[in-house]
């Protein structure tokens, strides 16, 4: 088969809520706001960005547990948004997602065996004995003994819990992972597990991966390629090597810049930030980054126009009107 | 403040000599009456609680008022108050003059005008007035003068000073003329009467406190006591509590006898005993469902008079009153001058009862202890009002009783307005109805005369025996010829048992020690209070505010 | 290096001796009761913090340095309890002994701290000025509008933008960033010798992190007060401390100067550590990593509680615990390595890793 | 805000609308006859009551009746009532002050008892203080409140003779007493009822206020509070108070409801002169419009509690200001 | 372990509920067990001249009434109606309220709103008031009909409250995962009923107490279920006329009636936090 495995085009996702403890005003929150990228078979992409830049609604509505607003999703060159309930539900075989938070992404009510074996359940690919024993070899692949199968979530640790969650994703056998922040709420020596895990699953099984995280070091430990997230828009794709070592997008640096590296030998300056992130509420006119820019060029075209995403290298592509 | 018992019999007889006629400087007091419901409106012909009327009485007089003796027949039974004098014309009219110095409060002379008006009012259908009944014997009221009334009544009959008197409160033309007749109950007058009586309104504060007080001008003399205050509280229990504390000093009647024994504890109190209007029993209603044929159960007179014998009235005053109650001799309360011994309801023969029951097919087949004829068990529903704990003690009482030889009886407690509507329509079995009678034993027909049936006589009871008996005695001219009469025609009534008398309390008010020269007339109990006072030595603060504010 | 068995007192810089340390701690020990048992959260701890110096206290979560930072101020009340033994001295004064009026006096006063979720750590009911007043009350007595004068003007020390307006704003009007200079404003207001940062970064981005630290670095030039940072960020500490301490199982197990540990850490944990994160600058195939769990803090393991994740471990450290031994001049591990050093044999590859 | 209020004042219309319809058909459905109301000496015919229920309407069909009296609704008038033959406003505008003196006396003494009982649990929790409070709390509130009342007016009024056991004032006291003797004989006639009330409400109160304290005890800002060195007062009064606050408000403003309860039984009790006695003796009364008002009052006043509790909570946490 | 072996373990070292728990099943067995227990009939009456108003004394452990029957008896009986009303009616009320509030946090927005707005209006309706009229209304309403009526007006709380942990629950990551998983909305309610379980048992508990409370401040004010049978509420009544001479009549049943509504709170209030899903990880 041809084509990228997962075809992302101008996606949106935008939110109404009310604000308020009364909810007497509306206002949309413009999680995501026109993105596109591909991921390939046994591909991962890894997708940077601050807290409420938009990409955990990103990794969300790729496989539509959110509904998108504008833009489209082909997995396998079929349109997700167009699939019927039916349809739906045998696509979600082939895609699954990791969460941040292991203690919240298990039911605290259901056995690690259960959380496992519910997805062979709806997919009907195993039952009875046959269901056991694969219960039992999926928790192995992940590192859990068959005396997981019958504890509760509340007897693990964070980073068995990991695995057990990895195990309910692996269990339809998907082709694509969208792996949220997976190792953020883990102590350094577990995430490392965890990160080794998931390396090796995709080696053994030919995954493909979005693997979403804050943690500039963690992408880069896990990604060829990589996008850099602000305000519901990609600022910055490339190679992972590009953009580590040559970013172009000013908010890149400042982000490389600020990253503390566990060697006192090497000192390097900081680029300190102006103020905060602005809501996605209310997006800033032009480039979204500018109020906060620090990039000596910076003229009236960036509060007035939005830069689109630029090709300035082979496959490294940059939303600024200043880069070079 | 309270009194040791001994010292304040000894103030009471040391004063109770000198204090004979009221003067300014005698006058004091304030009597505090406790009593569990407000009042509607304070105008008699439309006042339908009891407050409002004891209220409304004291504003209100009448021409003539019954001595103690309660004797409703001879005309020498009545003294006068806005009539001075009153004489027969002929057999159907009696003319009465009123005491010129009788005067509203508002200064202007009581006329034969408002008498004149006073009848109107309580005979208008659109006033409604409750008592409109009992003026159906006076065909009209004629204005003779300025202070002479004559009453026309349809025939000649001994009570007709009874009812040209007791049912009428006089009323002042001048001040409801101008009200419509159908607003007279709505009108600002009922919640600010102005009357010719010895008490003049002050303060009604609505489910807390109404307020008198005595009337200087009143043309009789000035009341003895400054002020009457009524004061609400629905629970008896805290009603009690206020008799024993001293936050109030009279209650008309205390309805249990463990309130009565806990109020006898009180130094301060003392009870002081009157007969009885009252009457309360079980009534069997003789008729079938829908008022068709006759009743399964008590349609039969000797079943009626099995259930009646199987019931223990005496166990039952005990038990619910103790000494302060007595089984009733049959249909008429204590008050009435009928109701002296001699005459006796069925007696307590559970043994005959059963045998009677036995007779009449009613046997225990199945072994469940309870009897049954036919496959149909003997068994009724006795509606029971659920405001009044002494019937539902009584009624509790009876079921037990009645269970031993066999009868099933239910007790359904029954809200009052819905008590009064099955009564009213016949839709029950069986009621434990209370009454309070007229002092009159005239009212007996309505409750137990063929003519009767569909409005007050509610069981269906009928017998052309009775009927002629009882209209025999009102027509007596005496109560020596009526006595014999009445008391065949109780008789009579216990015979057939449509009713088992069950109790009528020996009532006594409670009364704080202070107050002298205190006579209980049964029928009103407030009756005399013009003449209550309180000694010098005795008042508390609340004696000494004053009265004619 | 001497192979010496004798446990070592906590590090004293050479030339020292003489002063009274800023913060000393010695066998601190902190309990908590729990459902299976008696937690020990801290388990024997000594611990040295010299007047302006900053030190960091490493460790993952569950290894104590938390209650640590709370026990020095007694603050792990109701539930922790302080065993007997336990010392914590501030310029040579035992806290743990302090009435509870004195005790009060120090806290905030001599001895600050800052939390990791600034948001949760200050209260949503009170306006942030009126927070950073009431520090100053509690220590100084000044007049009300005094105390609000010193907020304002410690707010537009840490750097807040219109600090007049914000004193008069509550929490949840400010963002994470903000709301994390106003806990440092809390902090200093007071001016103390000692701050304790408790993950001060950890709950911000990337960027505001940055500027948290520049902020801290300036206050102290400033202040010339001590920093005592707790943090599991490895990063963060080869980046602003001069000396590292390494927490385990309720114990230090590492502590030298920084640059000392990080070019060569004495105990397999360190080791381990080191290994196991991402690294930014150097690219790895594959991650290290330090087998198995956190035991809990219920039941250590006995001997060295490490053993059971340790590559090396051999029968003695299954037996007998280690205590703090000095691998170099002001570097002590606690490990039995530092006297036989010749077990540390080790392959490239990393040790036995569960698949 | 405005909308904020417009919004809960419609919400809180629809509820006595729908208080007035259901009491409404409830009474006009039910078996039994106003017009016989307190009957006893009423010995009227068939075509008088019939009269009756013309004059008021009762004759008609349920909704005509219905339509009617909305209509009247909507220009303020109440009817009258076919016991008391008096205007409802004028019947139950009497009734309703004492009610509301009553009951705000007896919410307020609850608050301030309920919040300084939890308070003191909370700081001795875990103690003999805490668990003797603890149940003697949860005993208030287990207690029927006519059953508490009987027990004090036994104890304070009858045997101790300190206070009198029922009415509002003493109507034979001199009337020269003047504003300040006046208020002082309502205070001492409130103190029994209240305390009745207040007692059984503030075991509710105390329970809540103890759960409240003690999360907030173990919140951070409050061990933040510790670490600036404030007293153990102020941190419990000034920061865990604080804090513990918004919720019982609102739990105070949901007790209205409770309050009304328990007035029926409580005003009946001591012979209170208020809205409970007055629609309690007019459900027996079948005083239609008379129950009906009561109930819409009911409901008016339930709303407004919460409408006010929630007022009082965007008072006291800031972060639920409508304008926040 | 199971988290309801876990709530099942913190609720064994709970003394308080542990206390309340025992308590309840005492005067659960004690109302079974009645006629085991009573010494005499509860609607007997010996002799209601000489017997009547005895104080607790060798022959009457706790005396006896107006009617000469006996109070423990009758106390002991009174509690069936109670406690049947109490437990029926709070089950059916956490059914019902369960149910409503399951499905609207389930259901779209709009089915949603319009629950819950229902449920706002429904919280505002004087309660008691309301059960009062009916009543007093309707003569001889049976218990069928006053457990119906009960918990047919006391089934709004719990229904927020489950609507609004469904809520919360449906927007966690596990059910994210499972809806990932492909599972439909009833594979989400599966998920999500072992949780709403939790609260409803703690609602139920702890309404238990507050429905006898009501139906006994029912039966006080002479409404509810009638005599001769005995109920906690009419045992109160009747001697509450006699609270000052005979205390004992009304001392019992207030007494039984306060022991019970603490037992039910004090197990209600334990089974809380040993099922507080906070306590759970």
């Amino acid at each position: 088969m041809t084509g990228p495995l997962l075809d992302v085009r101008e996606l949106a996702t935008h939110f109404t809520r009310r604000a308020g403890l009364f909810g007497t005003r509306t206002e949309t929150v413009r999680a995501v706001n026109g993105v596109s990228f591909t991921i390939g078979r046994h591909d991962t992409l890894g997708l940077v960005g601050e807290s409420g830049c938009g990409k955990t609604t990103l990794a969300r509505t790729i496989l539509r547990l959110v509904e998108r607003t504008a833009g489209e999703v082909r997995f396998d060159g079929q349109d997700l948004f167009a699939l019927g309930p039916a349809a739906l539900r045998r696509m979600r075989r082939r895609m699954q997602i990791v969460f941040q938070d292991p203690y919240a992404s298990l039911n605290p009510r259901m056995t690690i065996g259960r959380a496992v074996r519910e997805g062979l359940e709806i997919h009907e690919l195993a039952r009875g004995d046959a269901a056991d024993r694969r219960v039992v070899e999926l928790l192995d692949e992940v590192g859990l003994g068959a005396d997981a199968v019958t504890r509760y979530p509340h007897e693990f640790s964070g980073g068995q819990r990991q695995r057990a969650v990895v195990a309910r994703a692996l269990a339809v056998d998907p082709d694509f992972i969208a792996c949220d922040e997976p190792v953020s709420a883990l102590d350094v020596s577990v995430a490392a597990q965890v990160l080794n895990l998931l390396a090796d699953l995709q080696a053994r099984r030919g995954l493909s991966y979005l693997f979403v995280s804050h943690d500039l070091a963690v992408v880069r430990h896990v990604a060829p390629r990589v996008a850099v997230m602000y305000l519901g828009r990609f600022v910055e794709v490339g190679p992972a090597a590009e953009i580590y070592e040559r970013p172009k997008h000013p908010y890149t640096q400042a982000l490389l810049s600020a990253v503390p590296v566990p060697d006192p030998k090497t000192r390097r300056a900081r680029i300190i930030l102006a103020g905060d992130p602005p809501s996605p509420v209310h997006p800033p006119p032009g480039c979204p980054f500018q109020p906060r820019c620090h990039h000596p060029l910076k003229d009236a075209t960036c509060t007035a126009v939005r830069p689109e995403l630029r090709e300035l290298a082979a496959d490294h592509r940059v939303a600024c009107h200043k880069a070079d | 403040m309270r009194f040791p018992p001994l010292l304040a019999l000894t103030l009471l007889a040391a004063c109770a000599g000198g204090s004979d006629s009221p003067s300014a400087g005698t006058a004091g007091g304030t009597l505090v009456i406790v009593v569990p419901g407000d009042g509607d409106v304070l105008l008699p012909p439309v006042t339908t609680t009891a407050t409002g009327a004891l209220v409304s009485d004291r504003i209100f007089p009448r021409l003539a008022e019954l001595t103690l003796a309660l004797n409703t027949v001879d005309d020498a039974g009545y003294t006068p108050v806005l009539a001075r004098r009153w004489e027969h014309l002929d057999a159907t009219t009696l003319l009465f003059r009123l005491d010129p110095r009788a005067r509203w409060q508002d200064g202007r002379p009581v006329t034969a005008d408002d008498v004149v008006f006073t009848f109107e009012v309580y005979r208008d259908t659109l006033v409604n007035s409750p008592l409109r009944p009992n003026l159906e014997g006076i065909a009209a009221v004629t204005r003779e003068d300025s202070l002479t009334v004559a009453f026309h009544f349809r025939r000649a009959y001994p009570e007709q000073l009874y009812d040209a008197t007791y049912h009428l409160r006089v009323l002042p033309k001048h001040l409801l003329d101008s009200i419509p007749r159908g607003r007279l109950a709505s009108s600002p007058f009922g919640r600010h009467p102005v009357g010719s009586g010895p008490f003049r309104f002050v303060r009604w504060r609505p489910n807390s406190d109404i307020v008198l007080a005595a009337d200087s001008g009143y043309f009789l003399g000035r009341p003895r006591l400054d002020r009457l205050i009524w004061r609400i509280t629905p629970d008896i229990a805290t009603a009690v509590s206020m008799l024993i504390t001293g936050e109030a000093d009279a209650m008309e009647v205390i309805p249990q006898r463990e309130e009565i024994e806990r109020a006898l504890r009180a130094p301060a109190l003392r009870l002081v005993p009157y007969p009885s209007p009252f009457l309360a029993g079980i009534l069997f209603n003789l008729r079938g469902p829908r008022g068709a044929g006759a009743h399964p159960v008590f349609g039969d007179r000797d079943t009626r008079r099995a259930v009646a014998m199987a019931v223990d009235r005496a166990t039952i005053v005990s038990s619910v009153f103790g000494q302060y109650g007595e089984v009733p001799i049959g249909a008429a309360s204590p008050m009435q001058w009928i109701a002296e011994r001699g005459a006796g309801q069925l007696p307590y023969d559970p043994v005959r009862a059963a045998r009677t029951l036995e007779e009449r097919g009613w046997r225990d087949a199945d072994g469940d202890g309870l009897r049954e004829r036919g496959g149909v068990p003997l068994r009724f529903t006795l509606l029971v009002p659920t405001t009044s704990r002494p019937r539902q003690r009584a009624a509790v009482l009876a079921q037990a009783q009645l269970r031993t030889v066999g009868v099933d009886m239910r007790i359904q407690p029954v809200e009052f307005t819905l008590f009064e509507r099955r009564s009213a329509d016949g839709d029950f079995d069986a009621l434990f109805f209370s009454r309070t009678l007229d002092p009159s034993p005239a009212s007996l027909l309505q409750f137990w005369s063929s003519a009767g049936i569909g409005s007050n006589n509610a069981g269906g009871y009928g017998s052309p025996g009775f009927d002629s008996l009882v209209l025999a005695a009102i027509a007596a001219p005496s109560r020596a010829a009526a006595s014999p009469l009445w008391r065949r025609a109780l008789e009579r009534l216990n015979d057939d048992a449509p009713a088992i008398f069950v109790y009528s309390p020996r009532n006594h008010a409670a009364m704080h020690r202070r107050f002298e020269h205190v006579t209980i007339r049964p029928d009103n109990w407030l009756a005399t209070v013009a003449e209550w006072s309180v000694a010098a030595g005795l008042r508390l603060p609340r004696d000494r505010v004053g009265g004619d504010r | 290096m001497t192979g010496s068995a004798t446990p070592a007192t906590p590090a004293t810089p050479p030339g020292r001796e003489a002063r009274v340390p800023l913060l000393e701690l010695r066998d601190l020990r902190v309990t908590f009761p729990v459902a299976g048992g008696v937690a020990r959260a801290v388990d024997g701890l000594d611990l040295l913090v010299e007047a302006g110096e900053t030190v960091g206290l490493v460790g993952e979560s569950g290894c104590g340095k938390s209650v640590t930072a709370l026990a020095i101020l007694r603050l792990v009340g109701p539930d922790g309890h302080i065993a007997h033994g336990s010392s914590v001295r501030l310029e040579g004064r035992d806290l743990l002994a302090l009435p509870g009026k004195e005790m009060r006096a120090v806290r905030g006063n001599h001895v600050a701290l800052v939390f990791q979720e600034p948001l949760s750590a200050l209260n949503p009911v009170l306006r942030i000025g009126a927070q950073i007043a009431e520090a100053v009350r509690a220590h100084e007595s000044v007049t009300r509008a005094t105390a609000r004068w010193r907020a304002i003007e410690m707010l537009t020390m840490v750097g807040l933008p219109e600090a007049e307006r914000r004193a008069r704003q509550y929490p949840h009007q400010l963002s994470g960033g903000m709301r994390q200079r106003v806990m440092i404003a809390m902090a200093l207001v007071c001016r103390p010798k000692l701050l304790i940062a408790d993950e001060p970064t950890t709950a911000l981005d990337v960027t505001i992190q940055a500027e948290i630290l520049e902020l801290l670095a300036e206050l102290q030039r400033k202040l010339g007060m001590a920093v005592l940072l707790i943090t599991h960020n490895l990063g963060l500490v080869a980046e602003t401390t001069q000396r590292v301490a390494v927490m385990y199982g309720g114990q230090i197990v590492e502590e030298a100067a920084t640059e000392a540990l990080f070019a060569r850490a004495a105990h397999p944990y360190t080791e381990g550590l080191l290994a196991a994160v991402p690294r930014l600058d150097e690219p790895r195939e594959r991650l290290r990593v330090i087998p198995g769990q956190v035991p809990p803090a219920t039941s250590w393991p006995a001997g060295c509680r490490f053993h059971p994740r340790c590559p090396y471990a051999w029968e003695r450290c299954r037996t007998e615990a280690p205590p703090l031994l000095e691998a170099a001049p002001g570097h002590r591990a606690r490990c039995w390595l530092v006297e036989e050093p010749a077990r540390r044999t080790r392959a490239d590859a990393p040790p036995g890793e569960k698949p | 805000m405005l909308g904020f209020l417009a919004r809960r004042l419609a919400l809180a219309a629809l509820t006595v609308l729908a208080v007035v319809t259901i009491t409404f058909a409830l009474v006009h459905l039910a078996p039994g006859e106003p017009m016989l109301g307190n009957a006893e000496r009423m010995r009227a015919d068939s075509a008088t009551i019939a009269r009756q229920r013309a004059r008021f309407g009762l004759d008609r069909p349920i909704a005509t009746q219905f339509a009617f009296y909305l209509a009247n609704l909507a220009r303020g008038e109440l009817g009258e009532s076919f016991v008391r033959h008096r205007p409802v406003a004028l019947v139950l505008g009497e009734a309703l002050p004492n009610t509301l003196l009553l009951g705000a006396v007896a919410l307020a003494a609850s608050f301030l008892l309920g919040v300084a009982i939890g308070s003191v649990q909370a700081a001795r929790r875990g103690t003999w203080v805490d668990g003797v409070l603890s149940i003697g709390s949860l005993a208030c509130y287990s207690t029927p409140s006519f059953w508490l009342g009987l027990v004090l007016l036994l104890v304070f009024g009858q045997q101790l003779g300190w206070l009198p056991v029922a009415g509002m004032t003493d109507p034979a006291a001199p009337e020269h007493v003047g504003p300040l003797g006046r208020a002082l004989d309502v205070l001492r006639h409130l103190l029994l009822p209240a305390a009745t009330l207040a007692l059984v409400n503030a075991g509710a109160i105390a329970r809540f206020e103890r759960g409240a304290l003690v999360d907030a005890l173990g919140a951070e800002f409050v061990r933040t509070a510790r670490a600036k060195g404030l007293s153990p007062a102020a941190v419990l009064v000034k920061h865990a108070g604080r804090s513990a606050l918004a919720p019982v408000l609102t739990l105070a403003g949901l007790s209205v409801p409770a309050l009304l309860t328990g007035s029926v039984l409580v005003e009946s009790v001591f012979g209170w002169p208020g809205m409970g006695r007055v629609t309690y003796e007019a459900i027996f009364a079948r005083d239609y419009n008379v129950v009906t008002a009561a109930a819409m009052i009911a409901g008016i006043l339930v709303a407004l509690g919460s409408l006010l509790a929630d007022l009082a909570v965007a008072r006291a946490d800031p972060r639920q200001r409508p304008d926040a | 372990m199971s988290p309801w072996r876990l709530a099942w373990r913190r609720l064994r070292v709970n003394r308080a509920a542990v206390a309340g728990g025992v308590l309840a099943g005492l005067i659960a067995l004690a109302t079974i067990a009645a006629p085991l227990l009573a010494p005499a009939d509860p609607l007997a009456q010996p002799d209601p001249v000489g017997l009547q108003n005895l104080p607790p004394g060798a022959g009457h452990l706790l005396g006896t009434d107006g009617f000469s029957r006996d109070v423990l008896s009758r106390t002991l009986y009174g509690a069936r109606v109670s406690l049947a009303v109490g437990l029926l009616a709070a089950l059916l009320a956490v059914l019902v309220g369960g149910g409503v509030g399951f499905a609207a946090g389930l259901s779209r927005p709009a089915v949603d709103r319009l629950l819950m707005r229902g449920v706002d209006v429904a919280l505002a309706l004087p309660r008691v008031f309301l059960l009062l009229a009916v009543f007093a209304l309707w003569e001889g309403v049976p218990l069928a009909a006053v457990i119906l009526l009960i918990a047919g007006t006391g089934w709004f709380e719990s229904s927020r409250l489950v609507r609004a942990h469904v809520r919360s629950l449906r927007d966690s990551d596990f059910v994210a995962a499972a809806r990932a998983l492909g599972a439909g909305r009833a594979g989400v309610a599966r998920h999500l009923l072992p949780h709403v379980g939790a609260t409803l048992i703690v609602c139920a508990t702890l309404d238990i107490g507050n429905i006898i409370l009501l139906e006994a401040g029912l039966s006080y004010l002479g409404l509810g279920v009638q005599p001769p049978t005995p109920t906690w509420g009419n045992m109160i009544l009747e001697g509450k006329d006699l609270l000052f001479a005979a205390p004992w009549i009304a001392l019992a049943p207030g007494l039984a009636l306060l022991f019970t509504v603490v037992a039910f709170n004090l197990l209600g209030d334990g089974l809380r936090d040993a099922l507080d899903p906070r306590r759970a990880r």
